[in-house]
């Protein structure tokens, strides 16, 4: 990149020439292949013990969003969902237990992935240079229509 | 507009312009095809009279409305055109002429199904669109989805053979094929329709053709099927089917059951087939309530479901065109090296969990109002544990693992421009969909204006969308579901993802039917020859004899008996002639 | 459209339409024999055709609008007992219309089959004589005189036995071919003309309406009987019935292939119109001998026709035969709707006419289009033509879909009516015979379709070479229509429905 | 070719044709109103030409009445006949309404008359013109078989 303040002296141009500069330079990713603007957006997941300090915010806003509920009454046509706290409560039940049920069903369910015998080669009649889906190497790397 | 375009069916357009582009070999003409070609079908959808029938063909005395809009097929179709649009411009970094061509006739047959004014008409464009669309699976050119594509397509198939066996006895039994709506599902032929539609609108126990299929399909395939087939049969379902309460039930269970496929499924777009599942299933919920309120929400839901989890699709389109692969277990700390698409993904997400001031929010509410007011208690625990599942697999699941999580050390280009542009303008409309009404017709008003009971959707907008009640407690269940990930993670409870295929209930007919198969052709390997040699037998014998009297060389070219006298047989016959009149008479 | 016609038709055409329709070409017949040249020839003939077209058009709308069904026209304004009456009804408005289009379309095609297979010296002839062929076809179907129609029959047979002959130039064969029909046809013409000696002696009178209303009190007269029997014999066999049937397959094989293809759509069609005329109006389908002859005679030979020539056609090698066998095999078809002696039946019949002479018209103009190209008509000829020609075998290809009975096509629906006019009368293995059939249909033309798409063409030299663009429009134009009728059949069925209701009962007819 | 044995054939025949020409010419006009007319007066023209043929042989009697000329003649014939008939048409009638012809009131017979000879000539014509086509070409045609392998 040559350098900008040479030719952005022109004091019309300038202005227009460094935005186009930041963003161009915002769309470029570094050498290490780590994209310019994932800094800024995602930057702050980086940050040593974000984890820590997600749990505690999120238990912060859980407590807050559950409290409103001892001081305002609610009037739904179902009367469960009037008990305070319900919809968190449930929310939280029915996640955890989702998750939870990975582990029992994957262990009944999860089969090598040439279970149904369609990973191996190709059938007759169809290409067998053709990629598989699974090991596509990423083919399209190299063709045009990069913006 | 001029008359003459009023009957120019939407849907025509597309399948013409798709039947065009398998012919035009010039790169940049096709892509001008692919998104002009939506844009002119949304310009006449908008414009074209509703409620009455605007193309009518007769075919064997049967009365075929070919072309009719009105309230609720409009918006079906307007949000099938607008995603056609997105899906052209998304495909737009690929040169695959078969593959542009399949989708537009895909969309076209679609909303032209939609757009259907009888039941025949549905029919055939239902078809159409199973046939057109197995192309989009075949072209990912891999043996899996060979083989899933012909699966596909057998099921699709089954449904249109179900679908015109009861159109038949619907005929015979009602005497027309009008879209009236069905209220008795004893009648056999109502019930053959109910359950063409139930394939196609996956329900449970009928649905593994799609997470078979869609995941097999190429990366603007997925993202093409994602939007119509389900939606078109949930379209079906709320025209012949509204207040139906079996539908109630099985939306139901049609939301619940995929959220555990969901949480141990690997590969990330068979994830989001399984959210596909979840999603219909609300509307098919909403479907059985039947009421204004819940058709409404029916619609709106669609509408926003066909943008964010295109959204979705796309995104995990985008990554699989970057890394060639979309196992969960593989991917990891994408955000550095495509944030845009990580953005976009977390809006679409968001969107799909129904956080306020997203799409869903403004649509998925509709419905669960309409439950809890018809006093659907089980019914509401379970779409309540269904939103949560929700915001598990596809609202956390999806970014986390392919964005976030453990870096997986690739470093990738961002997405093409194209792919980021349809993103970009999905995003926009999962967000805008759900923004208030800050003045009239803005935001969520703007869709609540097109839905088929608007003052309904009005009413509801205005007393209880965006009230203190609703908003604070979808806060609860999804912050409180947000923390119990968190929890899971932060305890090492969250199963990890493994590489292997999840077994569903094509298990049945791709492990147990294929066995069967085998077993049967090894015992016809024992048996067959016998018979074959039996059989052999007998036809070759039998084609000697025809052989014999019928060829050039045999008895019959010859003249038969009588060597080359057909004068013989003319006099004989008019003998016969003859002896008959005269002893006719007597 | 034919409003359109018909408003925009000056009076003259209006009230003389019957006998320019068939005097027109017959006029100009003898012209063509005194032009120099072919080309010239053709574009008369090409004129000839198209004008008699329009009158058919006319006609047609003349009697639909007609408050009795009727346009008849009495020839030198001579009395109806002692002139020659023309007299044209919904039947043959139908098939005037069918032989005008198809000889229009096929005189548009023919110039460069005609320069590939016909002297140079010859052409101006062959058109003379196809001229003549085609006034006389549209003389048999425009005539109310019984005599008359023998007269108009043996000018349409005489100038055919000619154009036969013709096709010696591409193969001798043509010639003893040409002979045999030549006896066969005097054969049945005699025949047809005893029976009418009969039916004169009987009732004093040869115009066909007379005869019609005076039989009632004269059916169990013998000669009556006899006439009849004379008739259906004589006309059988220039129908192609089975097993009168076997001058066709020679003949349609080794006559020039413009020949064939109008030949075989409006010839065998004008004799079936004749015998329809004879069977419905003249004689009543409620005469016990004719109900007999019926359910005796036509019934079986019918399915015979469809069941055996099916099968012949199946092993033939020529595509020209295989096409020659399954149209005994379609007339059969008509005849079976014919002998069901309902409204229903005859409608189907005649509405299977309509069809198969779109279809038929089309195979065999295909066919023309590949023996100009490629020379040669056995399946191995045809092989990988799918490729070299993809628009005249794409045309070929929706035209045999259409023989076969494919749904969406015209050969399906007229399969359909005559399956329910079958139905109607309990008839249900008459049905299976008939879908057996199509089941061979669909072997003899899938050994073709598959050579023609599936397999690679013999010499590999064969480049793309499509038939001329001449050909291929009216070749398209009948394709098309196999699917448009195959889709919207209200046209050709209304047409032959009302073409049935005015074969049945006198009060129609008059 | 040795003409020497049909001296009296050639003498006889050289006066009877224009006779028998003549009488083919009664026979047509008598047709009128008696037994007769074009078609019979036309066989006898055609017979006086055959005679000649006989007589001089094919190739004297084709240079005398060439085939083009038979050929158009029964063209022609043809068209006299069907243009009486477009004639009538002209005239307002019916095809082939001869009294139509001259537009004359019932009663009075000229179109009648000259109608009938209208067509008596297109039948004379064509029939003659026919028969000498028909018989120029069975007596034109060279045997393709060589008479030693009959």
């Amino acid at each position: 990149m040559s350098d900008p303040t040479e030719n952005g002296r022109d004091n019309s141009g300038r202005f227009v020439k460094r935005a186009a500069e930041s963003v161009h330079n915002l769309n470029t990713p570094s050498e290490d292949g780590i994209h310019p603007l994932s800094k800024i957006l995602f930057g702050w997941t980086h940050r040593k013990g974000i984890g820590n300090i997600i749990f505690y915010v999120l238990m912060v806003l859980a407590l807050a969003v559950i409290s409103v509920d001892f001081f305002h009454a609610r009037h739904e046509y179902l009367n469960f969902a009037n008990y305070a706290g319900f919809y968190g409560v449930w929310g939280f039940v029915c996640f955890a237990f989702a998750v939870i049920m990975g582990w029992p069903l994957g262990h009944l369910l999860r089969r090598d992935e040439n279970y149904y015998g369609d990973a191996g080669g190709p059938p007759e009649g169809i290409d067998p240079d053709a990629p598989m889906a699974d090991d596509l190497p990423a083919p399209h790397h190299t063709s045009e229509g990069d913006a | 507009m001029p008359s003459m375009l009023a009957g120019l069916n939407p849907g025509w357009v597309l399948i013409i312009a798709g039947v065009a582009s398998l012919f035009i070999t010039m790169r940049q003409a096709r892509q001008v095809v692919t998104i002009a070609a939506p844009l002119l079908a949304l310009l006449l959808l908008v414009f074209a009279p509703q409620n009455m029938d605007l193309v009518t063909t007769q075919v064997l005395g049967l009365k075929m409305v070919l072309y009719r809009v009105d309230a609720l097929n409009f918006i079906f179709s307007l949000a099938f055109l607008i995603a056609a649009v997105l899906n052209g411009i998304y495909a737009l970094h690929s040169d695959d002429r078969i593959q542009d061509g399949a989708a537009l006739f895909y969309a076209g047959a679609a909303v032209a199904a939609t757009l259907a004014g009888d039941l025949m008409t549905l029919f055939v464009f239902w078809e159409l669109t199973a046939i057109s669309s197995v192309f989009l699976i075949l072209r990912a050119q891999t043996r899996a989805a060979y083989f899933a594509a012909m699966r596909y397509l057998g099921v699709q198939v089954l449904s249109g053979v179900l679908l015109l066996n009861g159109l038949a006895y619907v005929l015979k039994s009602r005497g027309d094929l009008s879209l009236e709506a069905f209220t008795d599902l004893s009648d056999p032929g109502v019930l053959f329709i109910f359950i063409a539609f139930g394939i196609k609108a996956a329900f449970p126990l009928l649905h593994n053709w799609l997470q078979d299929a869609y995941p097999k399909a190429t990366v603007v395939g997925s993202v093409v099927l994602s939007v119509y087939t389900t939606k078109l049969a949930v379209y079906a379902l709320a025209r012949m089917f509204p207040g139906q309460e079996h539908l109630v039930w099985i939306g139901a269970i049609m939301t619940v059951f995929p959220v555990f496929f969901a949480v141990i499924e690997n590969d990330l777009r068979r994830v989001l087939s399984y959210s596909i599942n979840n999603q219909v299933g609300f509307m098919v919920c909403g479907v059985g309530i039947g009421t204004p309120l819940a058709i409404n929400g029916v619609a709106a839901h669609a509408f926003a479901d066909i943008f964010f989890k295109g959204l979705l699709m796309m995104s995990m389109g985008a990554v699989l065109y970057r890394t060639g692969t979309v196992k969960a277990s593989q991917l990891g700390g994408l955000h550095r090296s495509m944030p845009w698409t990580t953005l976009f993904c977390i809006i679409g997400a968001m969107a799909i969990s129904a956080f306020p001031l997203f799409s869903a929010f403004v649509t998925k509410s509709m419905i669960i109002s309409e439950v809890a007011t018809a006093g659907y208690a089980v019914i509401f625990l379970m779409l309540m544990f269904a939103s949560a599942g929700v915001l598990e697999h596809s609202g956390i699941k999806i970014p986390y693992y392919a964005f976030f999580g453990h870096d997986s050390g690739l470093r990738v280009k961002e997405a093409p421009f194209n792919m980021l542009l349809a993103m970009g303008i999905a995003a926009f409309l999962c967000i805008f969909l759900g923004l208030p009404a800050l003045f009239p017709g803005f935001g969520h008003e703007w869709l609540y204006g097109l839905l088929p009971y608007r003052e309904e959707a009005m009413g509801y907008s205005h007393h209880h969308l965006f009230s203190f009640d609703h908003i604070i407690t979808q806060f609860q269940l999804l912050i409180f579901a947000i923390f119990a990930f968190v929890l899971l993670k932060r305890f090492h409870v969250y199963p990890p993802e493994k590489r292997g295929v999840i077994l569903d209930s094509d298990w049945s007919y791709r492990k147990v039917g294929y066995s069967l198969v085998t077993w049967a052709g090894t015992v016809w390997g024992k048996a067959g020859p016998a018979m074959t040699a039996a059989f052999f037998r007998i036809t070759s014998r039998a084609y000697n004899w025809i052989e014999a009297a019928f060829s050039p060389r045999g008895e019959l070219a010859r003249g038969g008996v009588l060597n080359g006298a057909m004068t013989i047989w003319t006099a004989a016959l008019l003998g016969i002639v003859l002896l008959l009149s005269f002893m006719a008479v007597g | 459209m034919i409003d359109a016609i018909l408003n925009a038709a000056p009076a003259w055409a209006l009230s003389h339409a019957a006998p320019l329709l068939v005097m027109v070409p017959l006029f100009l017949a003898p012209l063509l024999a005194l032009v120099p040249t072919g080309r010239i020839a053709w574009l008369i003939s090409i004129a000839a055709t198209g004008i008699s077209f329009l009158f058919a058009l006319i006609l047609l709308g003349l009697v639909q609008t007609s408050p009795i069904g009727v346009v008849s026209y009495e020839v030198g304004r001579w009395p109806v007992p002692l002139g020659i009456e023309l007299r044209v009804d919904a039947l043959n408005a139908m098939i005037l219309l069918i032989v005008t289009t198809i000889g229009l379309l096929a005189s548009v095609f023919s110039w460069p089959t005609v320069v590939a297979e016909i002297p140079k010296r010859k052409r101006a002839l062959f058109y003379s004589a196809f001229l003549v062929c085609f006034a006389g076809l549209n003389g048999v179907a425009i005539t109310g005189d019984a005599f008359n129609l023998f007269v108009f029959l043996e000018i349409s047979s005489i100038s055919t036995y000619v154009l036969v002959a013709l096709g010696s130039g591409r193969d001798r064969r043509a010639l003893p071919a040409a002979f045999n029909y030549l006896i066969m046809g005097t054969l049945g013409a005699s025949f047809y003309i005893i029976g009418i000696g009969f039916l004169y002696a009987a009732t004093g009178t040869l115009n066909m309406y007379q005869i019609s209303t005076l039989l009632p009190e004269l059916a169990g007269h013998r000669s009556v009987q006899a006439g009849f029997a004379f008739i259906l014999v004589g006309l059988g066999l220039k129908a192609a019935m089975w097993p009168l049937h076997q001058w066709l397959p020679n003949a349609y094989s080794y006559s020039p292939t413009f020949v064939t293809m109008f030949l075989s759509a409006t010839a065998t069609k004008v004799a079936l119109y004749a015998l329809i005329r004879f069977l419905f109006t003249v004689f009543r389908p409620d005469y016990g001998f004719e109900i007999s002859a019926f359910s005796a005679i036509l019934m079986p030979l019918g399915i015979a026709a469809m069941v055996v020539c099916s099968f012949q056609a199946v092993f033939q090698t020529d595509v020209r035969r295989i096409l020659a066998y399954s149209s005994v095999a379609q007339v059969g078809y008509m005849i079976l709707g014919v002998s069901i002696g309902t409204t229903a039946g005859l409608s189907a019949g005649l509405f299977h006419l309509v069809n198969h002479a779109m279809m038929k018209g089309a195979l065999f103009m295909a066919v023309a289009g590949v023996v100009l190209t490629y020379q040669g008509t056995t399946i191995r000829d045809f092989a990988g033509l799918g490729r070299s020609a993809p628009w005249t075998m794409t045309a070929f290809a929706i035209a045999a879909l259409s023989l076969i009975g494919v749904p969406l096509t015209a050969g399906f629906q007229s399969k359909l009516q005559l399956g329910f006019a079958l139905f109607d009368q309990g008839l249900w293995w008459a049905v299976g015979l008939v879908v057996f059939s199509s089941f061979l249909a669909v072997i003899y033309m899938g050994r073709v379709l598959e050579a023609v798409f599936f397999q690679p063409p013999v010499n590999p030299r064969k480049t793309r070479k499509e038939a001329p663009v001449l050909l291929l429009v009216p070749l398209w134009i009948l394709a098309l229509a196999n699917l448009y009728f195959g889709i919207a059949a209200d046209f050709p069925l209304g047409l032959a429905r009302d073409a049935a209701a005015a074969a049945f009962g006198v009060e129609a007819f008059r | 070719m040795n003409t020497d044995h049909h001296v009296i054939l050639r003498v006889i025949a050289k006066m009877l044709i224009p006779v028998i020409t003549m009488f083919a010419f009664y026979v047509q006009f008598h047709g009128d109103f008696g037994p007769g007319g074009g078609f019979q007066a036309g066989v006898i023209i055609a017979v006086a030409v055959i005679l000649y043929a006989l007589v001089f042989g094919v190739p004297a009697a084709m240079r005398a009445v060439p085939p083009v000329f038979t050929r158009s003649l029964a063209a022609v014939g043809v068209m006299i006949y069907a243009g009486v008939g477009f004639w009538a048409m002209l005239q307002g009638g019916h095809y082939l309404e001869y009294q139509a012809l001259f537009h004359e009131p019932p009663g009075e017979h000229h179109g009648q008359h000259i109608g009938i000879l209208g067509i008596e000539l297109g039948v004379l014509c064509g029939v003659s013109g026919a028969m000498l086509t028909i018989f120029y070409a069975f007596a034109g045609r060279v045997a393709e078989i060589r008479d030693e392998d009959w």
